[in-house]
């Protein structure tokens, strides 16, 4: 039986195809070979063509599971099978998973989350797009952690994101999320689909020293670094892992502080100290701007032209969109405040980046914003009734 | 018997053509509001009230009822 | 005698919401219209009537009664539901829930309350598919079966969900297709009738996104001509004619064959009788220890 | 799009109707011949709750960028109504200019007449096969007067989109709705 | 058989008692009657006195049910009985709990949530205090939403801001988290308990109005007011509760922005505009101070002697207490930076009111922080190293 | 011929963590004791070997065994071995999990699994109460039972789970109490060898928190005397000896007996089988295809 | 405590020993005789993980105060020490003025002479019953010694937190752990 | 027989006395490390090997070998 590549898999090159398909062809170029999922608008035609895809490609599974919380239980176990593991849902099944997304962030499992926003709370309108996820994705599980979340705001871009996601999660051993919402999960565009070839994959570190001499969660065995390296099922090293805090051996350790300090200012840090690596963002215009929108995922592909609209109007005008909202670009933040009167924070939201960016601006200047909600995508009129406003 | 058909609950589904031993329901060329198919009558008469139909229609779009009663009302 | 459903619709239904949200040929709508006969038959008093779901085409089902409905989160009506009964033991609750909401992300509850036995009666439309999310494969889809996440068939075995809450000690159960309305609308009745937990599972038609058949007509005979009939003493002649063996009886269908029947019907004393006699006890011994230590 | 220098390099289409005719289809595979053509094409759509709902509506935007803006349109260059109930609600969101294409089959009130198009493309669709394929024959008469996609690019797609058995019927009702009108 | 009044089972009424303890006494005074929970460490003695305490009053009820996504669906179920419920958890069934507080929050269904939190993420350590779950709180579950959270710091505290909570919650037709920690929750102080017409309670408000008249979410039937009266199961006025977006009616409307955008900002100011009457702090030498403390819940209570030392050493430091976490004190904070040269947030956890006190502040003054992690109390010595260094 | 602990305890323990934690009499010590001597007699490669578990102190197991261990999240133990074996079906997995675990909060996850007969074997500690949180109700604890949460003695009726798996499909499900060491390990020892799901149910002692004996030697005599054998071929004479009918024998323990034995042992195909068919089958047809289309 | 003008109405006692002694279980006792006598008290305790753990300690501060501090304690006014293995650990948290009161049956290694007062708590507790009331001995020699509460509220305390039956052995207890020293 | 008992493992659960058909286990006067009462042994040549108390102990304390085993190694 003749092997079936992405590459033969994924065609033609080029379609006109919708955000969720974007992912998945994301995925399956960057390695993905399991996922687990339960469906729910308007993420589900990320399932249906997982389990479509998935059983064609060399050791790829696909599994509906009995429900969100099961999908990410098993994305997380299967992770350290050295799979590259997704999930993908929305608001009410992200919910769900908060409680797995800390265990895989205490046990450093790389996997990638994708939730695919819809108006909420609650059940809230399944078929609409929102962007009322973006807090919840950064503080959702309970206690102290760091995460990274992206977020694109195209087909095209939602491709490579994912591609990315994949990357930095086993870079830095860590559950990723990947944000979209009903309107890119349903807006067809153009995709150029790059060859496998064509795809830069960055590997977990696997584990090679001694056994006698490893310990799960000591870092640094082959090159400097917060994250440790990566050992997986069926190997030599007989690897524990717990959600409980734990020591280098991995064993649990319920009461020393210095333990759990250590512990999860790692955690922390191995993040935190890689924003250069990590964040991504898109700036246009910021040279000579005064005012400033800060905006992202499907809520900026409106602003451009409003943008163009308001420079041939003669106002200076610039954009910064976030293509990483977490960990958050604070410092870029900080700098652009110096230079300018305003930021206008765009979302389709009652406001969540909103308040990062009014905590990071620090007073240099002021913090506006235009929040939509219901689906609605902020329309050019009001942006630039908001830009005109002095 | 007297049967009546709600039709602006009808969604077409034929279920009444189906079940009904009399064979008193059947397709038609109308489209009602919302475009759906409603079934129209023929030879109502010998319709035994047993029912059926009403039961199993999906909007309770249909109501049999001895022709007597209905007068009353 | 069968009421006109003209009148029924006025007195139950919310006119306002109808015709229905649902599908042509979509068997909830027949569910909804058993459902208001049985009510009707036991002369329930609406104000003291709640109707729970879950999430899914079925769990639209409360809103159209004109009685107390709520809407839960998928999966979780049973765990809703438990809590107003158990605070209000007055209270008629009827729980409606789909295979998806019942047998995948919610069965937890299901069971759980079962083993409670909590007064409620528990009404399942199965139609073997999530209808709400387009068709994809559920719990109790037959192996084998093509859905939208099955494409290239289901390789799970399946639930049989009467058979599982009898296993875990349902006082009534009752298995029917929507094609059997009069047995349908007595099970129901029998149902909220019965003290404890009740289960109906009612075989249903998804016509829209389950392919089984392209018209929703081809489902009534389907249901009638290929169902066979649970014999009450199955318990004691298992392999008979239905099953190979009892394993077989509490996983799958036979060959195909919808097994319809009332599967369960026993006398056991429910959670809300046993908390009764838990307060007083409870309270009895407070009183007398308070007169010791005074 | 109202902005400044993209509005001479971008079309915006909105096409419009109720279930059942594939509306959204028709939107679909005009962007894929776009992309043929190697332009670019941002299509969405909107329906009611989950499974159901008659009301759809599907905005594309065709455009010669890179980076096109996305479809959310006060005002469309083109509106495909396939239906009385379409027509009435979105007839407002054309302008002056706007192309109109109507389904004279099931849309008999109208009250712009400039530019605007009458085809019976329900009757045309259901005596080659059935109102299913009125979208086909719709888009027909749309490329023929917009040019906005070569004919070979739209006849690829539509052969692509639909079930092989059925390609034929639908490039018929393709032709049928392209030779609706003579050249303009 | 005679019934048994609250003054009569809390018996004496001083007591030396834990903060969940408190807890408990503070639920059953405030009228509380139907408590569902699931065992976790170390919240697991309120569930345990709950089975004890409610089958003894009258129309008591306590269930333990199969987890904690079961115990907040039976407690908002039940609340529509016209009970009082609460339940009470920490962090991981804090975090499965996400999903039904948004769907508490969108039927305006008045409950309690009680995270006595431990040091996380995962597992952790289940017996060491922490204030890991302050964001989590106000943004775990998903789209826009708001919500009262109440922390106590101190076990006479903890009674008194239960039922503050309870009142809060059927106030405000909102959940409220009620936040407590490792520490509270195991500490025994004195308590003194009040007799039952001590306590104020503040009733929901019924439908009185005619049946035809009646819509279950349109408001000021007979005050002016974002909060809709609420209606009771077993009356006449046959309400419908669903989570997907709804009109007045309560019928689910998953089309229209209009409608959902109205709901949502409802949802939100019924609460925001509300704030000087939710919210409530401690404040202390605030006159003259140059630095102010800002800390809350158990790691304040090694702050006040702190203060004190400083003081005596001729530091001026204030101490700002917020009790109510969420909504914020946004307004107090602003005006405290302008008169200060520093806040000193101090927190158990790796910064998370923190981000809401830089936020507020403004740039207006210096922002530092001093966090401690794995169940360690701030220690006096390092908080004044903090306010030495300038 | 039993080897010797000391040479097992080397070989299969992490000596580091020993002795273990959990308290002075507690059977999931001695469930140790058997796993280790089924996983040596059956040879089995310790690099392919996985524990997994949820919270609780049965779930405390895998640290101690010298090969790959997961202690996940309360009651997910199975969700995470579904995704471990179905992308490495060359892996043991073996689950430890509690009553808790797995009857309550896990309850959902665990009957899946059986429906799709995932090749795990899972091993649940019940001592019928919550040893970890301190002895509160759990669905296996017997009506009438005073715990931490049942003051006033337990109203809930209980799971019997070795029949609750059984039916839900499972292909082989084996009961013991933790004094039956010789019995516990040959089931233990079949089950890993079986092919799809299998089900080990260890009717276990906790002095600590469940207050039946004072002391942890009662529950070897309790254990003892006061079990009675299942009978192998109880489906078809259920009534005979130990249950009154169907009902009972899937809901309750007979006035107080644990049953013990093998429940099921039968032979179905397991996931990995019909998923392996799966890809071939898929993958077939995608060559067909492309080769049309070309 | 250290902080100002605290110090002098403020008590800080440290029970420190193995499970199955009654460690917490005395501090509580303490505490609910300061409560009778119309002082505060904040306890807090800290043991292994959930169920066991074999080392205890349970800090205790009794106050004059309303508001008094929370037991985070660099160094005690007084230790109480049921075991060598806690009079190890903890010692290091008494001062130069602490006062020290060890079960001499359990602790044969002692490093610090100053305050201390030796108890052969155990051997007392045996004799009456068993070790489990270990700690009531050890109470009745604190409360001799340091007079923090009245003997009328610890008796009280002590009466409502034994078991009934065990009431009388437990006053036994106090009051052999209380004549052990004599009057300072 | 050679019976060995790592004490520092044994929690003093006593299972091997109530095993021990021989009653070859005692209670002893001896409390280990971690203050449990270890058991001792008693005429331990009746010892017929049948390891009931080598399976039982939660603590895999307990090991019997043949002394001429023992001795080899
Ligand atoms: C937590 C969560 N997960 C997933 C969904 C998406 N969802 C909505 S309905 C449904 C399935 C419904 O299936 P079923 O209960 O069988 O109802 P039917 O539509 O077939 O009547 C799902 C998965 C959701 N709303 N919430
Ligand atoms: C989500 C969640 N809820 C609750 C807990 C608290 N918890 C820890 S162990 C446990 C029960 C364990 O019982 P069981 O599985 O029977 O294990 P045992 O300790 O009896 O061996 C509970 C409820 C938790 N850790 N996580
Ligand atoms: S059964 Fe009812 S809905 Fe269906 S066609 Fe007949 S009248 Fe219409
Ligand atoms: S009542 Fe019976 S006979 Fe009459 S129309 Fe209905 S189905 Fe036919
Ligand atoms: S999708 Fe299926 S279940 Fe849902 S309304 Fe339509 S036919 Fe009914
Ligand atoms: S608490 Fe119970 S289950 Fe847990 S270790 Fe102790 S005896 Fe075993
Ligand atoms: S069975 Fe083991 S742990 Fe128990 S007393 Fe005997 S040697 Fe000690
Ligand atoms: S091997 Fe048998 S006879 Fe020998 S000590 Fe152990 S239990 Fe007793
Ligand atoms: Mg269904
Ligand atoms: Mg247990």
């Amino acid at each position: 039986m003749k092997e079936i590549t992405v590459d033969e898999l994924i065609q033609p090159k080029v379609q006109f195809v919708t955000g969720n398909d974007a992912i998945v062809y994301g995925a399956l170029l960057a390695n993905c070979r399991f996922f687990a999922g339960y469906p729910i608008t308007p993420a589900t035609e990320i399932l249906e063509s997982m389990t479509q895809y998935l059983p064609l490609l060399k050791e790829g599974y696909c599994i509906q599971m009995e429900d969100e919380i099961g999908s990410i239980g098993a994305i997380i176990g299967a992770s350290w099978n050295n799979v590259r593991t997704m999930t993908a849902t929305s608001g009410p099944g992200f919910s769900l998973m908060q409680e797995n997304l800390g265990y895989a962030c205490m046990t450093e499992t790389p996997c990638v989350i994708v939730d695919v926003q819809r108006t909420g709370p609650s059940t809230g309108q399944p078929t609409k797009p929102a962007q009322g996820d973006v807090m919840e994705s950064r503080w959702g599980t309970h206690g102290d952690h760091n995460i990274i979340v992206l977020y694109p705001n195209s087909v095209q871009e939602a491709l490579w994101t994912t591609i990315r996601a994949f990357n930095l999660a086993d870079k830095y051993r860590t559950p990723v999320v990947l944000l979209s919402d009903a309107a890119i999960a349903h807006t067809r565009e153009r995709l150029e689909i790059p060859l496998e070839k064509e795809v830069e994959i960055i590997k977990r570190i696997p584990v090679t020293i001694d056994k006698s001499k490893y310990h799960p969660f000591r870092t640094g065995y082959s090159v400097p670094s917060k994250v440790p390296e990566m050992d997986r099922f069926g190997n030599k090293y007989h690897t524990y892992l717990t959600g409980l805090t734990h020591d280098w051996k991995a064993y649990p350790e319920t009461n020393s502080a210095e333990v759990h300090e250590k512990l999860v200012r790692r955690l922390y840090e191995k993040i935190d100290d890689n924003r250069h690596d990590i964040i991504k963002y898109e700036e246009k215009y910021l040279e000579d701007a005064d005012i400033v929108i800060v905006c992202y995922g499907i809520a900026s592909r409106t602003v451009y032209s409003a943008v163009e609209t308001a420079r041939e109007k003669g106002f200076k005008v610039g954009l910064f969109r976030p293509i990483t909202l977490w960990p958050f670009p604070e410092d870029k933040i900080y700098d652009i405040s110096l230079d300018i009167d305003k930021f206008l924070v765009i979302e389709m939201n009652l406001g969540q980046i909103y308040h990062s960016v009014l905590e990071y601006s620090k007073g240099n200047c002021q913090v506006e914003s235009l929040f939509t909600l219901g689906g609605q995508l902020p329309r050019e009129k009001e942006i630039l009734k908001k830009i005109r406003k002095r | 018997m007297d049967i009546k058909i709600k039709e602006e609950y009808c969604k077409g589904c034929e279920y009444c053509i189906e079940v009904c031993p009399q064979e008193i329901f059947q397709k038609s060329k109308r489209y009602n509001e919302k475009g759906y198919n409603v079934p129209e009558l023929n030879n109502s008469k010998s319709c035994t009230g047993c029912k059926k139909c009403e039961l199993i229609c999906p909007e309770m779009a249909i109501t049999i009822s001895k022709e007597e009663e209905n007068k009353k009302k | 005698m069968l009421k006109p459903s003209d009148e029924l619709r006025e007195k139950y239904l919310r006119k306002d919401l109808l015709p229905s949200m649902f599908c042509p040929g979509c068997s909830i709508g027949q569910i909804m219209n058993y459902t208001v006969r049985a009510i009707d038959d036991l002369e329930m008093d609406q104000d003291k009537l709640v109707f729970v779901s879950g999430i899914g085409c079925s769990s639209r089902l409360p809103a159209y009664f004109e009685a107390y409905g709520v809407h839960t989160t998928h999966g979780r009506a049973i765990a809703f539901a438990t809590g107003i009964k158990v605070t209000n033991p007055d209270l008629q609750v009827i729980v409606f829930t789909g295979d998806g909401d019942i047998a995948a992300i919610g069965l937890n509850h299901f069971l759980q309350s079962i083993r409670r036995n909590i007064d409620i009666t528990v009404i399942c439309v199965n139609n073997e598919t999530y209808g709400m999310t387009g068709g994809q494969v559920s719990p109790t889809s037959p192996m084998g079966f093509k859905t939208k996440t099955t494409p290239y068939s289901n390789i799970e075995h399946s639930f049989n969900l009467s058979f599982l809450a009898k296993a875990a000690g349902a006082v009534y159960v009752s298995r029917w297709t929507t094609a059997h309305s009069v047995q349908a609308i007595k099970a129901i009745k029998k149902g909220i009738k019965k003290k404890g937990l009740a289960f109906i599972e009612l075989i249903s038609a998804c016509p829209t996104s389950d392919r089984r058949f392209p018209e929703p007509k081809d489902y009534l005979n389907y249901f009638l001509n290929e169902s066979i009939r649970y014999k009450p003493h199955c318990e004691d002649e298992l392999s008979s004619h239905v099953f190979k063996n009892l394993n077989e009886c509490f996983t799958a269908q036979d060959e195909g064959k919808l097994i319809v029947g009332e599967i369960t019907d026993l006398d056991k004393p429910d959670y809300h009788e046993l908390y009764k006699e838990l307060k007083e006890r409870s309270i009895n011994e407070f009183w007398k220890k308070r007169e010791n230590t005074d | 799009m109202n902005s400044g220098k993209k509005e001479k390099t971008q079309t915006s289409i909105r096409f419009s109707g109720v279930g059942g005719m594939g509306v959204i289809l028709s939107s679909i595979i005009l962007g894929k011949a776009a992309i043929y053509d190697n332009k670019n094409a941002v299509q969405t759509q909107s329906y009611g709750a989950e499974q159901r709902g008659s009301k759809v509506k599907s905005d594309i935007l065709i455009s010669d960028l890179d980076d096109p803006s996305y479809p959310v349109f006060d005002k469309v260059d083109i509106l495909v109504a396939f239906s009385q109930e379409a027509y009435d609600y979105y007839v407002t969101s054309t302008k002056k200019k706007s192309l109109l294409l109507i389904n004279s089959d099931l849309i008999e009130k109208t009250s712009i007449k400039r530019n605007r198009f009458n085809i019976s493309a329900t009757s045309i669709a259901e005596e080659l096969l059935s109102k299913k394929i009125t979208n086909v024959v719709m888009l027909g008469a749309l490329i023929k007067l917009s040019k906005i996609v070569s004919r070979e690019s739209i006849l690829k797609a539509i052969v692509e989109s639909v079930p092989k058995s059925y390609v034929d019927v639908n490039v018929k009702a393709f032709e049928r709705g392209y030779d609706f009108f003579q050249d303009n």
